[in-house]
């Protein structure tokens, strides 16, 4: 027997909204500006979140081969490898920065 | 008190001259200005194109800017920075600082120059004149430019 | 490289032009204009008068720019200063330095005006509002500023 | 009996001509801005030179009243008060500079 209770469903295929947005040769890479895309609400950091990216396809995984060079910033503000995405709408990735 | 994000040039006389207008009290102008230049590690460049993050962009400056204003006695700032196609010898970015005390505008001046160095989310593109196009690596010595300032 | 001491206002904006005008090797424009203070010690004034020493004036400041150029790589230097009767917001001295590189032109800069500050002979006076004027004294942060550049 | 070597003439009485030069308040205070002047050749240093000038005058030793404070140069060189005068044709006398 199963109530509303039990019948929350499982957390691993609970996803939600976020706008994508890549700089520089991380958009050339990837081959877009900006996306809305449904992550997994279970990705908690950046770096899952990247992990995750990295699987959905070649331009991905070219994009974020070199990991430890792309820079992120959460509602454009610079965040770490391990910053929790939890509270983010707008996730952008790109190289380290050359302005001035 | 201002960051601007442009894609025209910028005349360095008349921006000194909009800050410091009519005001008696500031004894201290520093400028910095950042322009292209025509070669990379020895290879010219035809030009360079500056990408860079709307809305970040303008809130990183003005957390820098803010820094600034809260570590030195300042009586004003500009921050200027183009974006867009620009060639060898084009005005890139401009820096104002205006204080009672000069060794004030000075340190505020590197440090907003060092800070935007290293954290305003600007990259530049180069062109070399068989038509290929990089994107400039970040230099390690802006980061080493960054840390003196840590508290 | 070039030194002046003139009655007559600067155009920032034009110096730059005519210092930077067709190069591209440059990269980094510092300037410095140092203006006059509409009060000294709280109390108001009306004019401010410089006197120098023609000739060591010229000669000073060569020395320095001289020792600048040896120190830092730089593209170019510009010191001028003004002599006469000045009112407050008036700009009295203008430093620009321009080099490959950012920090060569913030030292320089820097380095320029403790110089100037600690050893070109001008004198200031200053009149206020009842008449009487006032040679201005030395100060020491001056002299401290200096050292730091002792090799 | 007296030769041409033996009249050489005591050196005490020997001149020279200088050309003194006054800045701000030292020059208000002595009361011009420029004089050329005879002064006796065994004078070796700036100080010496100030302690001959102050018998010159009240205005003299009004100027130079606070030696320590004054400041000099030989030839439009700077120069301290230990420094020999005797290759100096142009002798300035003035407070620390406020330019700048």
């Amino acid at each position: 027997m199963t109530t509303l209770d039990h019948a929350s469903p499982d957390t691993t295929s609970q996803t939600r909204t976020v706008t994508l947005r890549y700089f520089a040769w991380v958009r050339e890479k990837v081959g877009t500006s900006e996306e809305a895309i449904e992550i997994p609400t279970n990705l908690e950091t950046v770096a899952q979140l990247i992990d995750w990216l990295k699987q959905r396809g070649e331009n991905y995984s070219a994009a974020f081969e070199r990991a430890e060079v792309i820079r992120t910033a959460l509602d454009q503000t610079h965040a770490g490898p391990q910053s929790s995405i939890a509270d983010a709408d707008e996730i952008a990735f790109f190289p380290p920065v050359t302005g001035g | 008190m201002a960051v601007r994000v442009q894609q025209e040039n910028f005349d360095i006389g008349a921006e000194i001259a909009a800050l410091t207008n009519s005001r008696t009290d500031i004894g201290a102008v520093v400028t910095f200005t950042g322009t292209v230049r025509g070669s990379a590690g020895g290879a010219p460049i035809t030009t360079m194109t500056l990408e860079h993050y709307p809305g970040m962009t303008e809130a990183e400056l003005g957390r820098v800017e803010a820094e600034a204003l809260e570590r030195w006695p300042l009586s004003g700032t500009l921050i200027v920075h183009r974006v867009g196609e620009l060639n060898p010898g084009d005005n890139i970015v401009l820096v104002i600082t205006a204080s009672a005390h000069r060794h004030a505008a000075f340190e505020a001046a590197e440090f907003l120059m060092d800070y935007l160095k290293s954290r305003a989310p600007f990259w530049k593109k180069e062109a070399r004149p068989d038509g290929a196009a990089d994107w400039v690596d970040a230099r390690e010595t802006d980061t080493v430019a960054l840390e003196r300032w840590s508290k």
